[in-house]
């Protein structure tokens, strides 16, 4: 218990101190990339990819930061992919919105709304195949399931009864446009449940919680041999792109935030900790990764860009 | 009255005087209607027409596109807005073969005035599904007519144009013209969706332009003015129907031509652009028809190489110097467009 | 209720027979275009077209012979579409699979599937802003509900709150494949109903029931100004494409043809106008019918082809 | 050991040996395994492999596309069919916005190894649905690599490579070449996806055509024959990369070119070849480049319209004697391919 929690703490902080150090920093104008920020979803991030083997993988969306730290644990190509160098998980060829990181299983992320979905779907027909007990999960918000791709994959991976987890992580908002002026429907969940596969929802931000329910759902694919659906909701605490909050622009209420501020994944899982752990205990675990954080910033900041014939590589292989 | 306004105004207000006189005219798309007004380009739009005629959507761009093509069949004139052309890949079944199709399949019994608004996303680090152009595919397509007006004034008068014609006309913007400046009359209306146009003439080189490439060449040609050459530069504005007579006259008269298109370039404008003047040209031709486009790979998104991948005015130059025989200018005085360093119209 | 049964009866015994003549003479080679026939789904095209008032609107799928018929009850530019000819409703240029009458309100079909049920929605939201009152019905079959479009029109519909109705025409096969290999759903009305729109089912071939159920759709949609979705069944006779039987072929199974055939929508209707009508009086009607499809036939035979210079003609407008 | 096959067979042979040979192929798409097998070009699969690695799917093009590419990034080698290659429109955007860059994007660490097959849909009353050929399209797109080969040896050759390439291939076949017949060795492997070939050589003028065209070039070949005309027929095969070399090779050597592309015209492929030709044949070109393809309008469904539509033989064979300066041969007496009366190779 307390070595679970401490490891979903680890998870918690290197996201959230991340992206912090992302905020301070992206004014000085090196990371040329548009910033989708994952800051007040760590929970589901962190639950659902601590749920899962390191072998099994994941896919997301532009706002994958969360994702990425949670699979790969790694900072120097993050950071190093933000800056746009050489050393970047894909030579700053990715940026923020594509970042993959295929030894930690995340293989595929999209600025395009909802298309990693299908991928999924034929990701887990593969293992299926390969018979290598390896789950897919593929997150996406809540804008994506607008798309027909998310019901074409959906319907698909229930009839081919493919070890997938869908994981909707619904802000309740697409860009600036709210579910309920995008959704024909009262619930989701509703809808999926007539799928035949399983529905798991929560609305918690305690990243055990989603832990929990994520080996739950996982459980429960294996058992049944067919797709589960989370439906997850959480608060996106900062502008739709960019680093910023934009409660002053007027479309949306501050007020909601603030319930949600309080019971913030990341101090939420602090305060468990305290049941467990001495405050120096934590404060080290923290020092620790905020040490990494501004070593792999340094790194990232003094390596070279790649170099202009880079531009022609990989396009085929 | 000629007034200064921005590419980015033009658009709006074409817009607002269309949906003013017809009440048949709406816009929409994905965040048409959010605070943000694409790029503020339907700014003030939900506030005068109400939100029936200037509407967010659900993110569902094929069945929009569908529902653009059931409103026109039925006298309305939609706007369909795309914040990026990418985005339009999504809606490429219903653009191609439903709404290209429907006048000729109803044996001319039924109209399709549409438009589809698709901007250009190119922009720092916005990487490789967020900095297509595809007006090749769409002139590709029978039925469509594809324009990509360079200036506030043809932005203007070809959205009206546009929305007034009774055929589906992809209308495709460049992001970083939004900031432009130009003349504008006060009653600009209509301008022809049909008709390349001289830019700047010139007598010593052709440089063929589409959307934002004609604002490379213009700084090409201010620069190569200084060495003594004298470049026209032709914006196409019209990718179908092509408007070849006015670049072929041009080359016809300075012997040389650079194509220099937003585009990449195998199978791209470019090679129809060439194929014309080369066909046309042939015994005017003192060189070979130079074509200039994106790096032949997907666009990184780490801003060195993004510089790499886009062609720009340096490109141009280079490829004048080389046509006209000239030794390489030394460049190192000069300014160059770049996102770092925000282009000031007007060109 | 004799009237009402009379003219439902009329326009079932003319697709009916005007599709028999298709039939009969389509191995002459004269009509070049690929024939998938409304043959066995009748009393869906009758009973909903019939509930619709002249000036309503419908669309459709390259199998729309039958709505074609029902809506616009003509057939000389019927046959002439189908012999290619200049006299054909669009010249020639359409053929079978893209048959429209916008007098009659067949405003588009298409052979791509799903590919009018978006366009159904735009259609419906011009005539609302036009308060002209027109209703819009779109058929499309159980292959189409696959496609994404379809989840995408049916959501945004929703939201959008259009007045229109889909008419999903399940003969539970799209080409050769059965609905359960390519459906995710135990039903699909259990899906739509979570949706906010009304639900009405069916397996009826009587085309009143069908009628009526359709008059319950348009007012349910009229009163709640939501969509409302009709989930119809019925058994296609025919081959895909083609007038042939194909019970042979070992796709499926000739004995559930023989329980809908008991149930003929077309023997149906006439065993039970003879509670109204004798039997001279119902063969009058049938007789005209007959008379005005062959003349139909002979005219669509004895017209010119189009121009060549035709081609050219109707790109742009 | 060398038989006579048809093309329909070939591919067959291809997909059942790749898939004997490498566990990881499998084969999939709409309808594909039912008993219509797909023109019974995926004949015997569903029985040899079973279901799991030859199935049909829900009518879901874009997610099966998306599906594709996960089974690719995870080790297997997917060959999507698609019946009519209009139906990929609906595939577009995983094809172009994922498929094309997750290599790249992914800095060269994930491959995708995944065969798209498309077959043009051409055919008696087909229409406009079911008619394009979308080439051009693809070949735009950096990142896809786009064959279309028109004998049954170029099929299962170029179809082996294909399933054998660690990156997407858009492979498309004319439904008309399925019938025809040529030699194929029993022990045909891989055959390159890059490189033209010359079909029938020749020293007056050169024809280069793609896919079907090249049949309609072959019988214009035969019949100049006889008027003492020596056409060299290319079979472009690969449109991305396109290897131009081969092309220009044979028009430096006859000093005539006429492109007949199966496709429309405006912003095609053969603008492509066009520009290449004149830009590398300059000083021997005799004539200006022909091109011929589809008439510019969506495709009509009545036979007479549909003929005028599609380009044959008759248009290469008029096209060839305008650049020769010949008068018009009389046709009368020659017979031509139409699908009444239907084709019988080997050519
Ligand atoms: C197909 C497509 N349409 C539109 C966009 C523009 N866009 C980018 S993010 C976004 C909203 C997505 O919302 P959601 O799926 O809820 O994800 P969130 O940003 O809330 O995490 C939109 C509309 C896009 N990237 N792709
Ligand atoms: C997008 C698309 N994919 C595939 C096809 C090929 N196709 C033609 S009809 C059909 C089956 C459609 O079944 P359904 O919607 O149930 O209609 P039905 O033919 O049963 O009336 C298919 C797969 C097509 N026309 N369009
Ligand atoms: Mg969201
Ligand atoms: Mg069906």
């Amino acid at each position: 218990m307390k070595d679970l929690n401490i490891e979903l703490y680890r998870k918690l902080y290197l996201i959230r101190k991340a992206e912090d150090a992302v905020r301070r920093d992206y004014f000085s104008d090196k990371m040329k990339t548009p910033m989708h920020m994952s800051t007040g979803g760590e929970a589901i991030c962190v639950g659902v990819c601590h749920a899962l083997a390191n072998t099994d993988q994941v896919m997301g969306t532009y706002r994958s930061h969360g994702i990425y730290l949670a699979k790969s644990g790694e900072t120097d190509q993050f950071f190093a992919e933000m800056y746009g160098k050489a050393t970047g998980m894909a030579k700053g060829k990715a940026g923020s919105m594509h970042l993959t990181s295929p030894k930690s299983g995340l293989i595929c992320t999209s600025a395009i709304v909802g298309t990693t979905i299908p991928v999924a779907a034929g990701a887990a027909y593969a293992n299926k195949m390969q018979k290598n007990g390896k789950m897919v999960a593929v997150f996406f918000g809540d804008g994506a399931i607008d798309e027909g791709v998310f019901w074409e994959t959906l319907n698909s991976a229930c009839v081919m009864k493919l070890p997938v987890l869908f994981v909707c992580e619904d802000n309740d908002i697409a860009v600036h446009i709210p579910g309920k002026d995008r959704h024909g429907y009262r619930s989701i969940s509703e809808v999926v449940e007539r799928f035949d596969c399983t529905v798991f929802t929560s609305d918690s931000t305690d990243a055990e919680v989603i832990h929990k329910l994520t080996q739950d759902a996982l459980k429960t694919i294996r058992d049944s041999g067919r797709p589960a659906f989370m439906h997850l909701k959480y608060f996106r605490y900062l502008e739709h792109v960019g680093v910023n909050e934009d409660f002053n622009q007027g479309y949306r209420d501050r007020i909601e935030y603030e319930k949600w501020r309080a019971k913030d994944p990341v101090d939420l899982q602090r305060a468990k900790l305290l049941r467990w752990c001495k405050e120096d205990e934590i404060r080290a675990i923290e020092t620790e990764i905020e040490s990494r954080i501004e070593q792999s910033i340094k790194k990232a900041d003094a390596a070279p860009f790649s170099a202009p014939n880079e531009l022609y590589e990989d396009v085929l292989a | 009255m000629t007034r200064m306004i921005t590419y980015r105004d033009a658009i709006q207000e074409a817009t607002a005087e269309e949906m003013r006189r017809d009440s048949g005219v709406f816009t929409y798309g994905i965040d048409v209607a959010d605070h943000k007004r694409i790029f503020n380009s339907s700014k003030g739009l939900v506030e005068e027409f109400g939100p029936d005629r200037c509407f967010s959507t659900p993110l569902a761009e094929d069945a929009m596109t569908g529902f653009g093509l059931g409103a026109a069949i039925n006298g309305m004139r939609p706007i369909h807005v795309h914040m990026r052309v990418d985005f339009l890949l999504l809606g490429m079944n219903q653009l191609v073969n439903m709404i290209a199709t429907h006048h000729y399949g109803s044996g001319g019994t039924m109209k399709v005035p549409m438009v589809i608004r698709a901007i250009i996303g190119r922009g720092w680090g916005q990487s490789y599904q967020h900095s297509k152009a595809l007006h090749s595919w769409f002139a590709h397509v029978p039925g469509l007519k594809v324009v990509m007006p360079s200036t506030p004034r043809d932005a203007k008068g070809m959205l009206i144009a546009a929305i007034r014609d009774d055929n589906p006309v992809v209308f495709i913007e460049h992001r970083w013209l939004y900031d432009a400046v130009g003349e504008v009359p006060e009653d600009c209306t209509s301008i022809s969706l049909e008709g390349a146009r001289v830019l700047r003439p010139g007598k010593d080189i052709t440089v063929v332009g589409t959307s934002w490439m004609n604002v490379e060449a213009i700084r090409a040609a201010q620069i190569l003015e200084k060495h003594g050459v004298d470049v026209e530069v032709v914006d196409v504005r019209s990718i179908a129907p092509f408007d070849s007579k006015t670049i072929i006259d041009s080359v016809k008269k300075t012997g040389h031509c650079v194509v220099a298109d937003n585009d990449w370039v195998h199978c791209g404008f470019s090679a129809e652009v060439a194929a014309a003047v080369y066909e046309a040209c042939y015994k005017q031709l003192k060189s070979p028809v130079a074509r200039i486009g994106y790096a032949p790979v997907p666009c990184p998104c780490t801003r060195p190489l993004e510089d790499e991948f886009y062609p720009n005015a340096i490109d141009i130059i280079r490829s004048v110097e080389s046509k006209l025989g000239l030794k390489p200018i030394d460049l190192s005085g000069e300014d160059f467009y770049s996102y770092e360093n925000k282009f000031k119209g007007p060109f």
